[in-house]
């Protein structure tokens, strides 16, 4: 507890785009609640905070820390292990930090093919040829950056983990909910449910959420939205929509089909899912349309980029972490 | 619709009729063939007799030169039987041997070619005829139909067989040519012997076992009554026609059969000038037969479609009926 | 986080391992004495509490050994490395259960099959035989206790194909008490061997031995006789199909109908008949197929009716004395609850007009089998004279072809067994009835039965001609002098080493038998399996040769593949038999592979629901979940795999089974340095 | 790396085919490479593509998937379902840089126990000349397998267990 | 173990006549030789080939005995036989042959290995074979007259006079030159084939 008695929160943004504090704050008056139960500590978008004050606290005195972004680079495994040590409940908060989201799409290609693509190309002016490099020796010293890495991590791939909230962003009713929950149990009037826990998110899938009509499945080609005027009131997949909400866990509330736009699978796989992308991938090849070979690969041009569309938020966090 | 040509040596000689009258009918059909450059001769049957990589090496040179050539289509067509059977086997065992087509890549290499199997679509100068233009408006240039004509529609062997490609109704009783005669308005025979062989190489290696051969197709032809033979390949027209005499000589016989090029009986048909077309240049006479062309014979007169068909009794049973007809 | 790849099981299991030598078709190559102490040690931290090896695991010392060590060890689960599980996974279940275990927490795996008679490399063996052993392992600690699944059977049986396979499966159980539903395409019962006239090799008449088959079944008080009739659906599951039959309308009423066969005498329409008469006789618009048909009422063929094509005529109707003709008869829908089904749907003749060398449809005396047995059948359109197509002339020279179409890569690939004894019998005929010099052309000479060899020699002795030759051509085109006028059949006589031509006046072309053309649908609409050929798949071929995989279905006859008559009657006894033993269990057992839906992780997504064939997923509207019919699912566990929610389950293969058998099979890696061994992954408790 | 590198393979078997297929291969004693692990499971249509990436990721250097040949399901044409996920996953794992040798779909009825034999040890050659499936440096330094649970910061909070 | 007694009592026994050679690897290699797949161990020796054949009658073995020659190993006989030279390429055998063997196929390679070995009785055909070959090989076009009138006065001078009125016949109606036409790309032509020469002797074997 600290000196006015109040727990300790933090929030710390990895690789990620941001997006996930933006959701912390579109949580409207609920923010009042977070201000009046905790004491911010550390939250580098909110607020002026060092590395040191982080370290200088004793281990396991922030209560609550939300980790958002995926593990890129030295510095964010860093920091890590370190919100690990001092907090007594470490979220995996949002898509990057739980499954790698998109730039855990980077682990199909290699360090080098994206520094190329970052660095040289026609869009950089960059006549040196600069690259990045670990250490500099500049005149007031040795400089370091932190270290690339060949691969992106999920937060659980480098350190325990006690929660997950999904989604690019999580919903912000869901991170409403799932403060209340905290806070309730902060004053003994609820219990915090049990280690490795998705909070914030429904037990089935988007489907369970969505209202689109639905038939038996059929597909006899697939077709990418810009492409096709799909009717308003059916099940985009049967119309040939790569949707993937069948696989995504719920607690969106379907926010994408309803709106005519099929589900990217933000909020990840399904309660008990190994392999995110193999199950959506499994689902979508049982209903195409065909027993000839060569007619069910000319439907499966139409996916022209299968990683992508299948692991598009998961990469990282599936089984073989996006190849090599 | 556009094709690349392989004449092969033939056909600038000994089948110059045949070269001609395909030159002839080839505009009114819309047929563009592009000669393929500098090709040479598919070695026939006797460069595999020899050696095995030479060989296909010989006819490999003529696709890879036909595959840089490739303009517009990949289809590869050959008038004459022999040479389009070494061309498709080429490929073919090309396709299935990845030892013999290392080698034969690796000689192509010597003479800075190169030649990816299954490139070309390799085809018969009939199967383009009959299966890519539309039969109708074959039909609808037909000004002078073969009417009256009795003809033997004749393929030989190497047309239809081996077929890789199945690209043949039968390899036994293909029926193509039959469906193109009668279009042009022929009476076609139920020819029985309209893919056996003519003799092929042998007439110059063993002339008695070549003479038994003709003997066989001309006596057959004569049985069924028919006033000609209508050929695709160089080297049966060359064998049923030049050495007809020969046979004739060697078993006392007198057969007197006419073998004309099936584009030169299209292009009678279309009502092309018989010089166009190369007649004239056969050895066994064809005037007399086409004179019949057009004659309308009285009723009671005409042959019966098949000359020993019997007289069918009451008594007799059903026939069973061809599932094509 | 929830991933997780070993759900952990409750408790700490108890696990037995028994390593079998079988003799030395294991212990020659495997190591099994290594691989138990191997499993002892090694697993011990994964629940091997004991392991064995012993010299025949399947003996009923064996059994008592693991059936102790369940009692005193407590033992939870037993794996058995042996031989493949289809051979004794029964044995080591019945074992386990006696001692009180469920059987479904046994594993069995194999060590033999799949181990020591296909290697032989005695270290690499080894470390296989561990490798699949460790997978048993982590497989059998998330094995879940399982009662077999029990369904009722009722007691009637669907018989489809009313040939003499069916006729005598339908008889056999009828006589036993149990209805039957006999289904016959065609307008009357007989199938093909009512078209004979002998049968090799006694050359009884087909007909004095068929008709009082065909006569009981039809008088049978226990069979219903559905003949003109075709199935057109099959629903449900062993000892509880619901079959949906299409009675086609004959335009006869059988009520009133008296068989008097006026109607067919006055029907002024003539057609081929390509059916009974094999093209080769014609028939009425209105007709019974043969004297002997049953039923004895008519039908009437709508496509060659002059009524029906012009409007006008009927002059059947007219003329009966009944009054039973009815053209407003529409087709009826029948459907009927059976507790299993047999299917007898023969064959069909191989089509001699694809062999153009044979010149069959070409060539007038060019004849096929089938043809024969109508010129030479007492009751056929020549009433039993063997002659020319003329219908006058009786030849003076006959050859008989074998083997067309069969055992030919171009056609088909098999021997269709008949044609060689139907070839000498057609012989025999031709030489009794006309004299006439007969040649038989044949490749191998194939007379494997009873009393057939000796037939064989009986028509050697008539003065049949042999040669030993497949047949090149049947041509008309004639080169030597004494062929004009003939058929030329042209052969090598291999036994002379020479080109032969042989001038005859008959060719009798002993076409071979295929499958229906339709087999494919019929095994589709009964879920069977058929052969790329086109013949059904028995369950086993020696061992269980009229079962099907599809448990309640069985074959009998040529349905399963070319057979003679007394093998034909002998499976359709033999698949009776396996009926009625159904029938008196009165229930049957099956084995619990079932998939489940779970209906809170059900989001209604309906990816699953178009992918049972046996429609066993169904869609609830109201509460838009999927539910998975028990009774309906097979086992095959499609939709577990397609669920994008992980909703569905599937017990004995569930996702962590195979997990962890995936993980126990990779504990080990083979040797990347000589034999010696490195260690990989190794599974631990999540 | 001293000696040759030995592949493991992991096989899917159907119930029904391809697994008699492989009990056919013993009976008639055809020798084939030892480096193939079967699993039996009741249809090809039940193999989870999931099994697939499983086992590469558990230290499989292949996968051989194998059914009933087409139109001849035991379950009508649930080995259709089997080709169309095969199909697509294979244009996924290409796009992993996963070669296409490793994840083999072969048709193999009861009948085919030599076939079966056959198959395997060539792709058992195909992958042997692959060589080991290599992750690159840094997937397998990072080692997603180490044991976590020590370094989690203990909570005074009351926590459903 | 066999007992010392029985091994004294054999070798008291006059020595066995030596047993006929049979080259048991002639099928292998006639295998290997030829293009695609020969299938000839499928044979079961059924005759259609040796029915089918338009020149069975001139043939010292039908093909079906010549198979069975190979596979018995009679490596000479085989190669002396003139089948393989009375074969007309017709392909009748192959498309009939139950067993799918590459019947046509199998013969060309018996020529060629007759050739290397000089087994052949008649030098009709192989000197037929190779005249055409040169004109091939020098001008890149077959040259019928050059190659019928060498071939005829060879080996069949006297019926030379009897084909005259064919020849002019032919001369006559512009079928025939009394020149060879010869390809732009004989060079290339001829590294290809000389390339191609290098690789059949590589092989070895043949």
């Amino acid at each position: 507890m600290s000196e006015n008695g109040k727990p300790k929160f933090a929030m710390y943004w990895a690789a990620g785009c941001g997006g996930c504090e933006i959701a912390v704050l579109n949580i409207h008056e609920k923010i009042l609640d977070v201000d009046a139960n905790f004491e911010v500590v550390f939250w580098p978008v909110a607020m002026d905070a060092k590395y040191q004050d982080v370290e200088a606290l004793p281990d396991g005195a922030i209560t609550l820390c939300l980790f958002n972004g995926a593990i890129r680079n030295s510095e964010n495994e860093e920091m890590a292990h370190l919100l690990r040590r001092k907090s007594q409940i470490l979220v995996a908060f949002g898509s990057c930090a739980s499954e790698g989201c998109i730039p855990a799409l980077a682990n199909l290609t290699t360090p080098y093919a994206i520094f190329e693509a970052a660095y040289a190309g026609p869009s950089t002016d960059n006549p040196q040829g600069f690259r990045p490099q670990p250490s500099w020796p500049a005149p007031e010293g040795e400089l370091h950056i932190p270290e690339f890495y060949p691969v992106v991590k999920t937060l659980d791939q480098v350190v325990p983990v006690d929660y997950t909230i999904p989604g690019c962003p999580p919903e912000a009713r869901q991170i409403a909910a799932v403060l209340d929950v905290v806070i309730a149990a902060l004053r003994g009037q609820a219990t915090l449910p049990p280690p490795g826990a998705v909070l914030g998110a429904g037990g089935s899938t988007v489907c369970d959420e969505c209202l689109r009509l639905r038939q038996e499945k059929k597909i006899n080609g697939f077709a990418r939205l810009q492409h096709v005027r799909p009717d308003t009131a059916r099940c985009l997949l049967e119309q040939g929509v790569l949707c993937s909400g069948p696989a995504t866990r719920s607690g969106c509330g379907a926010l994408c089909p309803l709106a005519g736009a099929p589900c990217v699978g933000c909020y990840g796989p399904a309660e008990g899912t190994l392999d995110y992308g193999a199950r959506l991938l499994s689902a979508v090849a049982s209903v195409i349309d065909s027993n000839d070979p060569a007619e069910i690969e000319r439907i499966l041009d139409g996916i022209p980029d299968p990683a992508g569309v299948f692991y598009r938020f998961n990469l990282a966090g599936s089984l073989l972490h996006g190849g090599r | 619709m556009k094709y690349l040509l392989y004449p092969g040596c033939s056909m600038e000689r000994t089948s110059r009729p045949y070269l001609d009258s395909m030159w002839a009918i080839a505009a009114p059909l819309g047929l563009e063939l592009e000669e393929v450059n500098d090709w040479n001769c598919c070695g026939a049957t006797e460069y595999v007799a020899i050696s095995l990589v030479p060989a296909y090496a010989l006819i490999a040179r003529n696709l890879a030169l036909a595959a840089g050539q490739a303009n517009g289509t990949h289809t590869l067509v050959a008038p004459c039987s022999a040479c389009y059977v070494n061309l498709s086997k080429a490929d073919h065992y090309m396709r299935e041997s990845d030892t013999l087509n290392q080698k034969v890549n690796s000689a192509l290499a010597a003479g800075g070619l190169k030649y990816k199997p299954g490139t070309l679509q390799i085809r018969h100068l009939l199967d383009v005829i009959i299966h890519d233009l539309d039969m109708e408006t074959i039909q609808s240039k037909v000004v002078r139909p073969l009417k009256g004509l009795r003809v033997a529609p004749y393929y030989g062997c190497m047309l239809p067989r081996p077929d890789y490609e199945k690209r043949w109704s039968n390899p036994e009783y293909p029926n193509e040519l039959d469906r193109l005669l009668k279009l042009l308005g022929a009476e076609v025979i139920d020819f029985p012997l309209k893919t056996h062989c003519c003799g092929g190489h042998m007439t110059q290696i063993g002339p008695d076992v070549a003479y038994e051969l003709i003997r066989r197709l001309l006596h057959a032809a004569a049985d069924y009554q028919a006033d000609l033979l209508a050929t695709l390949c160089p080297m049966c027209q060359l064998n049923l026609d030049a050495y007809q005499g020969e046979t004739n000589r060697y078993f006392g016989t007198h057969y007197h059969l006419p073998v004309l090029f099936f584009t030169q009986l299209i292009g009678l048909a279309f009502g092309l000038e018989p010089e166009v077309l190369g007649l004239g240049k056969e050895l066994v006479d064809a005037r007399p037969a086409l004179a019949r062309i057009g004659v309308e014979l009285p009723e009671t007169e005409a042959p019966a479609p098949a000359a020993r068909k019997a007289r069918r009794p009451k008594e007799a049973l059903p026939m069973p009926r061809m599932s094509d007809e | 986080m929830t991933k997780q790849t070993n759900s952990s099981p409750k408790h700490e299991e108890r696990i037995g391992v028994y390593v079998c030598h079988c003799g030395s078709n294991i212990a020659g190559v495997v190591n099994v004495e290594e691989v138990a102490q191997w499993a002892a040690g090694r697993l011990k931290h994964r629940g091997v509490i004991i392991a064995r090896d012993y010299k025949f695991m399947c003996s009923s010392l064996g059994q008592e050994m693991i059936e102790k060590d369940i009692r005193d060890l407590g033992l939870t689960r037993v794996v058995v490395a042996a031989c493949s599980p289809h051979l004794h996974e029964q044995t080591f279940r019945t074992a386990c259960q006696r001692a009180g275990l469920n059987p479904y927490l046994c594993e069995l795996v194999s060590i033999r099959e799949q181990v020591s008679w296909v290697h032989t490399d005695k270290i690499v063996a080894t470390e296989k035989a561990k490798a699949v052993l460790s997978g048993g392992v982590e497989r059998v600690r998330l094995h879940e206790p399982l009662e077999p699944l029990r369904v009722p059977v009722h007691p009637a049986t669907l018989v489809v194909g009313g040939g003499i396979a069916g006729i005598q499966a339908a008889l056999e159980i009828a006589d036993s008490g149990f209805p039957v539903y006999l289904v016959e395409r065609e307008p009357s019962l007989g199938g093909h061997m009512a078209q004979f006239d002998k049968t090799f090799p006694t050359l009884d008449c087909a007909a004095c031995i068929l008709t009082p088959r065909m006569v009981s079944a039809g008088n049978h008080p226990h069979i219903t006789l559905l003949t003109w009739s075709e199935v057109t659906q099959v629903e449900g599951y062993v000892g509880n199909f619901t079959v949906t039959i299409r009675k086609k309308a004959r335009y006869v009423n059988t009520d009133l109908c008296t068989g008097c066969g006026i109607c067919q005498e006055k029907c002024p329409a003539r057609v081929i008949d390509e059916e009974f008469e094999a093209g080769l006789g014609y028939r009425k618009a209105i007709y019974s197929p043969f004297a002997q048909a049953v039923p004895k009422y008519p039908v009437l063929d709508r496509d060659n009716c002059t009524y029906f094509k012009k409007g006008t005529c009927r002059a059947c109707e007219k003329f009966c004395p009944t009054g039973a003709i009815d053209f407003q008869q529409q087709d009826e829908i029948i459907t009927l609850k059976v507790g299993n089904i047999i299917l007898a749907t023969g064959f069909d003749l191989f089509d001699a007009r694809r062999v153009p060398q044979y010149g069959y449809g070409r060539l007038a005396n060019v004849f096929t089998n089938l043809e024969f047995e109508r010129l030479s059948n007492a009751a056929g359109p020549t009433n039993g004279r063997i002659v020319l197509r003329d219908g006058v002339t009786e030849p003076r020279t006959v050859g008989i072809v074998h083997c067309v179409g069969s055992r030919d890569r171009n056609y088909n690939n098999y021997c269709s067994v008949i044609c060689c004894m139907q070839s000498l019998k057609f012989a025999h005929l031709v030489k009794e009835r006309t004299g006439a010099t007969v040649y038989n052309f044949y490749i191998d000479m194939r007379t494997a039965a009873k009393a057939y060899d000796e037939f064989y020699q009986r028509v050697l002795e008539e003065g049949t001609l042999f040669i030993r030759g497949r047949v090149a051509e049947v041509t008309d085109a004639a080169r030597l002098a004494g062929e004009e006028g003939k058929i030329i059949i042209q052969v090598e006589d291999t036994l002379a080493g020479r080109q032969r031509r042989i001038p005859v006046d008959m060719v009798i072309l002993a076409a071979g038998l295929e499958p229906r053309r339709d087999s494919k649908e019929l095994a589709r609409l009964f879920g069977v399996s058929c052969s790329a050929d086109g013949w059904l798949i028995e369950r086993h071929p020696k061992l269980d040769p009229v079962a099907t995989m599809t448990e309640g279905i069985f074959i009998a006859g040529c349905v399963q593949g070319p057979k003679d008559i007394p093998n034909s009657v002998s499976q359709g006894a033999a698949a009776s038999a396996r009926v009625l033993g159904r029938i008196q269990q009165k229930e049957i057992a099956l084995e619990p592979v079932r998939a489940s839906i779970n209906a809170d992780r059900c989001s209604g997504c309906r990816i699953c629901n178009n992918l049972c064939p046996f429609n066993a997923i169904l869609f609830h509207e109201d509460q838009m979940v999927s539910e998975v019919n028990p009774a309906l699912c097979q086992g095959c566990g499609t939709c577990v795999a397609a669920c994008p929610a992980g909703a569905i389950t599937g017990t004995v293969f569930s996702n962590e089974q195979v997990m962890a058998q995936i993980e126990g099979l990779l504990l080990l890696n083979l040797s990347r340095n000589g034999h010696r061994l490195a260690q990989t992954s190794v599974p631990v408790a999540a | 790396m001293e000696g040759t590198f030995e592949p493991v393979i992991i096989g899917f078997t159907c119930n029904w085919c391809s697994y008699r297929a492989a009990d056919l291969a013993g009976t008639a004693r055809v020798k084939y490479a030892p480096n193939v692990r079967l699993i039996r499971l009741m249809c090809s249509g039940r193999l989870d593509p999931t099994f697939v990436l499983k086992a590469l990721a558990s230290g499989a250097d292949g996968v051989l998937i194998t059914g009933c040949h087409p139109g001849e399901c035991h379950y009508i044409e649930q080995n259709y379902k089997a080709l169309r996920r095969y199909l697509l996953l294979r244009r996924m794992l290409e796009q992993m840089g996963i070669e296409p040798e490793r994840v083999k779909l072969v048709w193999a009825s009861a009948a085919e126990g030599a076939k079966l034999a056959q198959e395997i040890t060539a792709m058992v050659e195909e992958i042997r000349a692959l060589g080991p499936l290599n992750w690159p440096a840094g997937v397998r330094r990072c080692d997603f397998s180490r044991p976590l649970a020590a370094e989690a910061a203990p909570t005074n909070l009351e926590v459903a267990r | 173990m066999t007992s010392p007694t029985l091994e004294t009592e054999r070798a008291a026994l006059p020595p066995l006549p030596a047993a006929p050679i049979a080259d048991l690897h002639f099928l292998e290699e006639v295998s290997a030789a030829t293009a695609g797949v020969s299938r000839l161990e499928m044979c079961i020796q059924c005759g259609t080939c040796g029915g089918s054949c338009p020149s069975a009658a001139d043939m010292d073995h039908t093909p079906r005995q010549l198979f069975a020659m190979i596979r018995a190993g009679m490596r000479d006989e085989a190669l002396r036989s003139n089948t393989p030279w009375i074969c007309v390429s017709c392909y009748h055998c192959v498309v009939r042959c139950p067993q799918n063997v590459h019947i046509t196929d199998v013969m060309y390679t018996l020529k060629s290995m007759a050739i290397e070995a000089k087994q052949y009785q008649d030098s009709t055909a192989p000197d037929f074979a190779r005249t055409f070959v040169g004109f091939v090989e020098n001008y890149g076009r077959s040259f019928e007259l050059g190659l019928a009138t060498r071939h005829y006065l060879r080996h069949y001078p006297l019926r030379l006079p009897g084909l005259a009125p064919l020849g002019l016949g032919m001369l006559g109606r512009g079928r025939m030159d009394l020149t060879p036409r010869k390809i732009e790309g004989v060079k290339q032509l001829k590294a290809i084939l000389a390339r191609a020469r290098e690789l059949e002797e590589e092989a070895g074997g043949k």
